[in-house]
């Protein structure tokens, strides 16, 4: 670019200066986000300044209190009806505050909660030189098994970091859902998806894998997202905005009024169709659906138990939570361009977790596969296009989500020499040696497999009944096949745990602190509440199930 | 000089990130590939804004860079504490976890 | 009046009901308490009787409604009984034949731990024969017919410790499945037809049926009689149920139960007078089965298999008989008393003998026992000059008036038949004779067995021959008793109906020719085991012998088929289930399985070998929306 | 609103099995008393509502609705026609008898955790069943019945894997391996029956937009609600794959051998007698309920399956080697019967047909529970170990005798009667299938009296000469059973009453008339 090029911009600049007026902020709808993120920065400030023995307390406190406040300011907003009647646009037109959003972040802060409480968790491994630990390195930074490592150990250090990191993590996946033009939506989507990377790779035994788990959760993500910052770029390109709004009325082209000089781009549908296309893959990798999935089971794996339930929890729902505000707020307009292709996608992650977890050995990675095949059926409600549609997933999320965590916090539980024994053939005969641990993860395992009674299966009717209803009737055929095959693997661990002799050298169950007995104990609650009287939270997903434009 | 070359020039770094992480074997050098792709799509965004006449464009090439560092931040660490435990940065020898 | 039908059933049944729970504490009593049932029913049959002779023959019908017992839509099926002079005359035979019979097995079953049981199948028995002959529709005819077909599993197997009897028992019960089988479907039949199958509507609306149907009909009801009479082609269980103990052939396999086809054809008369092809079939059954099994009878050593074979033969005479129609039924039956006399009495009297010879049951064993046992050397005698059909014996009335008939059938088929009846009828005399000579003339021909015990023939006590003697007063008295003044066709007739065949030949002719056949059967049998000593090992004998040794190949021909043949479909749909059907599931399992370890390889651990699916994911993500706009 | 008496019915077998769970591990007769007081319980609501339910009254009484599911177009709708009233009361009356009989079989051996408990664990998870199965007799509304018709395959799924017959042949780790895959396989064939169903119910849901038998009956009525006939019989496809599994017709049985084999006697009656009726019982009561068309439709079809299910399953119990294998294919064979008096669509053979329900359930279970105690004496399932029992032990022999010949439908007995009926039922309509179907009763007679020879006659073989006769306990489980065969054979009129309206209503259902007997034509 020539110099006067330069300065008449910096002159144009210079004189506009005085008519950018202060943004509004409407601080009361954007609380929860902002308690979060608030609370975040204090967690910050007390790895700062508070003194290492209290610090664990202090940041327990601060998240828990953060989160409930958090919730409570979401249970506030829906009261107040900014899910139904009041819903809008706030901050600019950059966050939506509607039913949807409210519902999936009041469903994100309680999965952020049981999550917390796991993350909180001191009791499972053997206290290491007279000091409680969790399931985090004693120091990220030292080398596994070197001195330092042995050192911090001994020192009895934490890493209590998590706890912000946590925060940071929600605070973001609250935005994503309500996110409202691309920019947040890919701002929030790195927000919450940096501090995931760093706490995949904190866990303190296995720290290799940990370590692998990290290294290929964050490229993959960065790769991904790069895939979504291109598509918004084109999106933008398109549309020549990146707010929902405006995007969505190009796309269905009930804007018109098109600037000449613009005519090559406005309007080039190859930019929409590789732009949406970019950007839809960015939010299914999130998501975990075929052929986008390759990440899930190596970092599941890797990570640190109580991360692995959280992430599984609370990052598919705000993926999904994006993906459909996406979907039904951006591009309906491109619906006939879309559904296909999302019904192919749907299909294969069906079928390909289903299938791949027959014959996974390890229950953390069997876990993982399952949480693929939700995923696909997930996509089925996605596909139905109807406002039961949304209302059937943000169920099946909520649902889902409380089942994943309380899963996952059973595997903490089961232990030997080594740390946790995730490796199926360690679980034999569990039903023996400790029938209610046992008995509860088969209630969890019960509702994977979308057994009647069970949160799943309500999951799964509303779901399939949204997508038949929506025409998609083979989809739900082949949903249903997979689901069979799905219940072969979930009945495989069942088998394990009570019909097989318990090894001599098998694990022992520790008994946790209340914190993850409240974990589990929720995760049962709602799974057998969702099951038997899944009619109230209906209705909640009924009202929530409308997004504002 | 029509500004649509511009995007033909982004829609190539890109190209040549993605390859160079799809072929690339060291952690860091992949890692470099993101931040190339990352930089097409500013390039990117600024060309439509200049097309689209509005600063969009250009306000969200800021917020790009802003997050490309923060992905900086969090990447460097994990790939040094990766190097530190393995001595290699390779992203291949990273592969306990498979099947 | 009608009242007391039920008691004729209620008395047994209780018996058998008693006698089976009852457990130990009736060991020492329980036998008294079935005699004493079963006579208490015979008294109460007699009471009935005399009842019905105080009435003229037209009011000669009792029906006794119990209760509904199958209410559906549509059908109906009543416990209700029918005792009119049909079922009358069964009623005394089975009760008075059964007691006596009773009152024998408490001799012979004397050193017997499971007498008790005995006695409770044996009143069980009576009370199912009662049913099958007292039931007023063919629903509750079948479970008496199944009842004494259980009754008879149980008798025959009674000695369930010998492998044979129990094998014995089974293949009964299996036989006269085939036949009830027919029975069940020719019920089924019926309601279709008639839409009930009760005596009265059936019989009643016979003319409203197509001629078709009326002889499926028949011929079902045909396939039941041959299964309970041992008529061919379903014979071959009556000989191997000899396997039971001696009285309970006297009465469920020669007088009874046997008996009851012919029952089911007479009964069904209406049916079948309007079905003559299925008459036809009746008839020839009948000629084939009379001639079947005196041939069988005739190679027998076994002296209760000859008998078998003479009572398959005897009652080859009264289907032959029942299937003639009007002209026959009355003879039929009739034949079927006095045969219910002198079997009997010759299979007490078979049993008497192997009571005295340590149960041994070969002939050629035997000899010269008349010495030794003279009642039952007397009583024998006499039921076998009545088989036989000495004259004025009851024999000589019954088959004679048979044969008669047969030849009234008029035409090729009265000659073929009545010829056939003839021929018969020397076969009987000779391999009675034969049974007779071998069994009580000539000189003694046992030997001590292999420990050393010699039998010692001796004469069964008086609980036994008391029996016998009874018996044998009936059979030579009973044939000219009911036949001096037809009061048996008077008595018989409002039921059965009865018609006067023109006979080609006059009656006296036909007793000529009988007798000669008598005397050349009874020559014969004389020439060969009366003047020359009898081996004591059978010789090879002609290839008719052999084959009649062994019932004329019947059951080497079921084995082969039925037998074998089952076995192997048997086991290879066993083969089928396991590998087909539950294959197919299996390998479903199994195929889902080896594409899961392949689609596995996939995840190899390298995280640019998944970027390399996420990057061939986004290109065909794009393309496939790209092409969705194109088309 | 009156006292629910249904839901009572089949919520204290449901609180039974949670108390029963929660005794703890040391009072394990108190967990086999309180089970059995329960079940008794149960029995006595059972024949309340027998007493209550009025044969000429309304199709449906003592119903019970209310509003569970609004999305889901589902109302927790209960109610009774005679059909569920006689299964009812059969699988409340076989209940105390099961958990009787099972008295011993969950004692543990082996040791676990001193918190695991498989004898409270074994009561509870019967109690479990019996409530869900309670319920899916009772339910009205598809979407209930579908709920607990999957929901009973989990504690099946328990009943079976978990508790084995003791002392088997190859050993306990064998035995293991061989129950678990049972199961598994019980579990698999059912789910992914009732999977299947799933799909038709929510394509049912689609069309119908509820799931109440009554709604859905009355909009076809009015005309408001109108199938499309390539619908209407997928979905009674679906439906049908579901009961078909669960009956178990052919060639979906194969699960069944297994199950029965694997399990202990009293599971394998609680399988057969109870829970397998749930299919038949639902074939009658929802295929042709709300498909009328497609099942007119299917009638040659299914048919000839449970045609085939009689005659195959009888040569099969012909040919096996093990006892509770040999009961479990002539349970085939006369599932073959039950399905075939369903589909004649005759009186006589849906009469027929539910009548073998009951009859059915009570003959297997006698003969099923004394071979059950065969097996606990000896240790082994293999027919060919045993010889000569009828000596030592003649009341065990006597009662497996009059269990077999329940099971070869000897007149006189119960199942004879259902048997005729759903014989001439059918062959008032399809003679030829009648005529094939009547050579069941040979092979019946054939594989009993072949298991009775072998196992009870003949010499007394030294393993059994010490066997004991039965005990007390074992004589109070068959000896009612047996009087009940036998009063049912003879005065099956109670049951007949009740069955008779519902069945004439099913008539309805499915527009059939039975054929007139052509006598009466001719007139």
């Amino acid at each position: 670019m020539s110099t006067p090029a330069v300065h008449s911009l910096w002159t144009t600049a210079a004189d506009r200066i005085p008519q950018i007026g202060a943004p509004k902020i409407e601080y009361g709808q954007l609380s929860p986000t902002l308690i979060i993120l608030g609370a975040a920065l204090v967690g910050v400030l007390v790895e700062a300044f508070v003194p290492r023995r209290s610090r664990y307390y202090a940041q327990v406190f601060v998240s828990v209190v953060a989160l409930c406040a958090a919730f409570a300011a979401v249970i506030g907003l829906a009261a107040d009806g900014y899910g139904t009647t009041k819903a809008h646009i706030a901050a600019m037109g950059a966050v939506a505050v509607d039913g949807p959003s409210l519902f999936l972040q009041g469903v994100i802060l309680l999965a952020g909660l049981v999550g917390l409480f796991t993350f909180a968790e001191r009791r499972l491994d053997p206290a290491a030189h007279g000091n409680q630990v969790d399931s985090f390195a004693a120091q990220a930074a030292a080398v596994p098994g070197s001195d330092t490592e042995k050192a911090a150990v001994r020192a009895g250090f934490t890493t209590t970091e998590v706890f912000p990191l946590l925060l940071f993590a929600v605070s973001g996946m609250l935005v994503f859902t309500s996110a409202n033009d691309l920019l947040t939506l890919f701002v929030a989507l790195e927000v919450f998806s940096l501090p995931l990377y760093l706490l995949c790779a904190l866990a303190r035994r296995k720290r290799l894998m940990s370590q692998e788990a990290a290294v290929k959760y964050f490229l993959l993500g960065a790769f991904a997202s790069a895939f979504t910052l291109f598509g918004i770029a084109l999106l933008y390109g398109y549309a020549g905005s990146v707010s929902y709004a405006r995007v969505a009325q190009v796309v269905d082209g009930s804007v018109t009024d098109v600037n000449p000089a613009l005519a090559g781009t406005m309007g080039n549908d190859a930019l929409l169709l590789i732009g949406a296309a970019l950007l839809v893959m960015g939010l299914l990798f999130k998501v975990g659906a075929v052929p986008f999935h390759m990440w899930t089971p190596d970092v599941y794996q890797g990570a640190p138990t109580p991360v692995t339930g959280f992430m599984a929890a609370a990052t598919k729902v705000a993926a999904f939570g994006a993906l459909l505000r996406l979907l039904y707020v951006v591009l309906p307009g491109m619906r006939w361009d879309w559904r296909p292709v999302m019904w192919a996608v749907a299909i294969i992650t069906m079928l390909g977790g289903a299938i791949v977890a027959i014959t996974q050995t390890d229950i953390k990675r069997l876990l993982a596969y399952s949480s693929i095949a939700h995923a696909g059926f997930i996509l089925a409600g996605v596909i139905a296009t109807s406002k039961n549609g949304v209302s059937s997933v943000l169920f099946y999320l909520a649902a889902y989500s409380f089942v994943t965590i309380g899963a996952f916090a059973v595997v903490t539980l089961v232990r030997d020499a080594g740390g946790e024994a995730t490796h199926l053939s360690k679980w034999a005969g569990l039903g023996r040696r400790s029938p209610l641990v046992a008995a509860v993860f088969a209630v969890f395992l019960l509702a994977f497999a979308g057994i009647p009674l069970t949160s799943g299966f309500a999951g799964k009717f509303a779901v399939f009944k949204a997508a038949a209803a929506g025409g998609a009737v083979p989809l739900v055929v082949i949903g249903v096949i997979s689901s069979a095959i799905a219940a072969f693997f979930y009945i495989r661990v069942i088998v394990l745990m009570f019909f097989s002799e318990p090894r001599p050298e098998g694990p022992t169950v520790a008994v946790p602190s209340p914190l993850t007995m409240l974990a589990i104990g929720l995760g049962v609650a709602v799974t057998v509440v969702l099951g038997v009287a899944p009619q109230y939270f209906l209705n909640l997903a009924n009202q929530a199930s409308v997004f504002v434009r | 000089m029509n500004p649509v070359n511009y995007l033909y020039l982004a829609a190539l770094l890109f190209t040549i990130g993605a390859t160079g992480v799809l072929i690339r074997r060291n952690a860091i050098v992949v890692f470099m590939c993101v931040e190339l792709m990352l930089n097409a799509c500013n390039l990117a965004f600024v060309t439509f804004s200049r097309l689209h006449g509005n600063l969009d464009g250009q306000v969200i090439a800021f917020f790009t860079m802003v997050v490309a560092a923060a992905e900086v931040v969090v990447g460097l660490a994990i790939i040094v504490s990766l190097f530190r435990t393995r001595h290699s940065a390779s992203v291949d020898d990273a592969s306990l976890m498979k099947l | 009046m009608e009242k007391l039908i039920a008691l004729l059933i209620a008395a047994p049944l209780l018996g058998a009901v008693v006698l089976l729970v009852g457990g130990r504490r009736l060991d020492r009593v329980g036998h008294w308490v079935g005699t004493l049932l079963s006579t208490a029913s015979f008294v109460v049959g007699v009471f009935l009787f005399a009842d019905l002779l105080g009435r003229n023959a037209e009011h000669r019908t009792l029906i006794q409604h119990l209760w509904t017992w199958i209410p559906v839509e549509g059908f109906q099926a009543d416990v209700t009984f029918r005792l009119d002079q049909l079922s009358m005359t069964f009623v005394l035979l089975i009760t008075g034949v059964g007691s006596l019979i009773h009152l024998y097995s408490v001799g012979y079953m004397e050193h017997d731990e499971r007498r008790r049981r005995f006695f409770g199948y044996l009143n069980l028995f009576l009370a199912a024969m009662l049913l099958l002959v007292l039931a007023d529709n063919y629903l509750l005819l079948y479970v008496g017919w199944e009842g004494v077909g259980l009754a008879s599993y149980l008798l025959i197997g009674f000695w369930q410790h010998k492998p044979s009897a129990a094998t014995a028992a089974k293949k009964a019960f299996l036989v006269n499945r085939v036949g009830d089988m027919g029975l069940s479907i020719a019920i089924m039949l019926m309601f279709t037809t008639f839409g009930s199958f009760a005596f009265g509507p059936v019989f009643g609306h016979v003319d409203g049926a197509t001629e078709g149907k009326l002889t499926a009909i028949g011929l079902l009801l045909l396939l039941a009689a041959c299964g309970k009479s041992a008529q061919v082609p379903l014979q071959s269980w009556l000989g191997d149920a000899m396997e039971g103990p001696t009285p309970v052939s006297a009465l469920i396999h020669a007088a009874t139960m046997v008996t009851a086809g012919v029952y089911l054809i007479v009964r069904s008369a209406a049916v079948f007078n309007a079905a003559p092809d299925a008459q036809l079939v009746v008839t020839v059954v009948g000629t084939v089965t009379l001639l079947f099994g005196a041939i069988v009878g005739c190679a027998k050593d076994d002296i209760k298999k000859a008998l078998a074979g003479s009572t398959m033969s005897q009652i080859g005479y009264m289907v032959l008989a029942a299937g003639l129609g009007p002209i026959g039924y009355v003879f039929a039956i009739m034949h079927l008393v006095t045969h219910g006399f002198f079997k009997a009495g010759l299979f007490l009297g078979a049993g008497s003998v192997m009571h005295g010879m340590n149960d041994e049951v070969d002939m050629r064993k035997f000899g010269g026992l008349r010495k030794y046992m003279p009642v039952t050397f007397i009583t024998f005698g006499l039921g076998y000059l009545a088989i036989i059909g000495f004259p004025g014996l009851s024999g000589f009335f019954s088959k004679d008036k048979i044969i008669e008939a047969a030849f009234a059938k008029g035409g090729t088929e009265g000659w073929i038949l009545g010829g056939a009846a003839l021929v018969g009828a020397a076969i009987t005399a000779f391999y009675m004779t034969r049974v007779m000579l071998m069994t009580f003339f000539g000189e003694k021909r046992w030997q001590p067995d292999e420990n050393g015990a010699e039998p010692h023939p001796h004469e069964s006590p008086k609980v036994m021959t008391i029996p016998m003697i009874v018996l044998a007063v009936g059979s030579v008295f009973g044939g000219a008793f009911f036949s001096i003044g037809d009061r048996f066709l008077k008595w018989l007739e409002p039921v059965t109906g009865h018609s006067e065949g023109h006979s080609p030949v006059s009656a006296g002719e036909i007793t000529i020719a009988t007798m000669a056949c008598l005397v050349i059967g009874v020559g014969i049998a004389w020439a060969q085991y009366g003047r020359r000593p009898v081996p004591a090992v059978a010789p090879r004998g002609s290839l008719l012998t052999r084959a009649a040794r062994r019932d004329l190949l019947q059951d080497d021909f079921n084995h082969v088929v039925l037998v074998r043949g089952g076995e192997h479909l048997t086991r290879s749909l066993v083969y089928v289930d396991h590998t087909l059907v539950d294959g197919v599931v299996n390998g479903t399992a199994a195929g889902f399985g080896g594409l899961s370890g392949r689609l596995r390889r996939l995840q190899n651990g390298f995280a640019r070998s998944y970027a390399v699916s996420m990057f061939g994911g986004a290109a065909l993500l794009v393309a496939a929306t790209l092409l969705m706009r194109a088309v | 609103m009156s006292f629910p008496l249904l839901t009572a019915t089949a919520a204290l077998p449901a609180l039974g099995a949670v108390a029963t769970a929660a005794v703890p591990a040391a009072r394990r007769s108190a967990a086999k008393w309180l089970a059995l007081l329960v079940s008794l319980g149960t029995l006595a609501l059972a024949i309340v509502v027998l007493v209550r339910f009025d044969p000429g009254g309304a199709r449906y009484q003592l119903t019970e609705s209310h509003s569970w599911i609004r999305d889901f177009g589902v109302r927790y709708e209960l109610g009774v026609d005679g059909i569920g009233v006689a299964l009812i009361a059969l699988t409340a009356v076989l209940i105390p008898f099961i958990i009787l009989a099972g008295w011993h079989d969950a004692d543990p051996l082996e040791t676990g955790s001193r918190r695991w408990r498989p004898t409270q664990g074994f009561f509870a998870l019967i109690l479990a069943v019996e409530a869900m199965v309670l319920i899916s007799f009772e339910a009205t509304d598809v979407f209930v019945f579908y709920i607990f018709f999957e929901a009973m395959l989990i504690p099946m799924y328990f009943l079976i894997g978990g508790f084995g017959d003791r002392a088997h042949a190859q050993g306990e780790e064998a035995a293991a391996t061989q129950r678990s895959y049972a199961a598994v396989k019980f579990l698999l064939y059912n789910l992914v029956g009732g999977l299947i169903m799933l799909a038709a119910v929510i394509g049912l849901y689609v069309v119908a937009g509820n799931f109440s038998l009554q709604q859905i009956a009355e909009a076809r009525a009015n005309g408001s609600l109108h199938m499309a006939t390539g619908t209407e019989r997928w979905l009674f496809l679906g439906f049908f794959f579901a009961f078909a599994v669960k009956a178990p017709l052919w060639p979906l049985h194969t699960w069944l051998p297994n199950a029965m084999q694997e399990s202990t006697a009293p599971v394998a009656v609680l399988i057969t007698a109870v829970v397998d009726k749930v299919g038949t019982f639902a074939m009658l009561r929802f295929c042709l309920g709300l498909f009328p068309e497609a099942s007119r439709w299917a009638t040659p079809v299914i048919l000839v399956l449970a045609l085939i299910s009689i005659v195959y399953g009888a040569l099969l119990a012909v040919g096996q080697r093990d006892i509770k294998r040999l009961v479990a294919y002539a349970s085939i064979s006369h599932f073959g019967f039950i399905v075939m008096g369903i589909f004649a669509m005759t009186s006589q053979g849906q009469s027929g047909a539910t009548l073998y329900m009951v009859n059915h359930g009570i003959s297997t279970a006698a003969l099923m529970l004394v071979a059950g105690f065969l097996i606990s004496r000896r240790g082994s399932r293999l027919i060919a170990d045993y010889g000569g029992v009828q000596k030592v032990a003649p009341v065990l022999a006597g009662t497996f005798l009059i269990g077999g010949l329940a099971t070869l439908s000897l007149p006189g007995l119960a199942p004879f009667v259902s048997e005729f009926l759903v014989l001439v039922g059918t062959f008032t309509r399809y003679p030829v299938i009648g005529i094939i179907a009547t050579f069941g009763i040979v092979l019946a007679a054939l594989y009993t009296l072949v298991l009775y020879q072998r196992t009870m006659t003949g010499p007394v073989r030294p393993e059994v000469s010490k066997m004991p006769d039965l005990r007390v306990r074992e004589v109070l489980v068959v000896a009612p059973l047996i009087v009940l065969l036998i009063f049912l054979g003879v005065y099956p009129k109670p049951v007949t009453n009740i069955v008779n309206p519902a069945v004439k209503h099913t008539m309805s259902d499915v527009q059939k008339k039975d054929p007139k007997p052509e006598v009466e034509a001719a007139k």
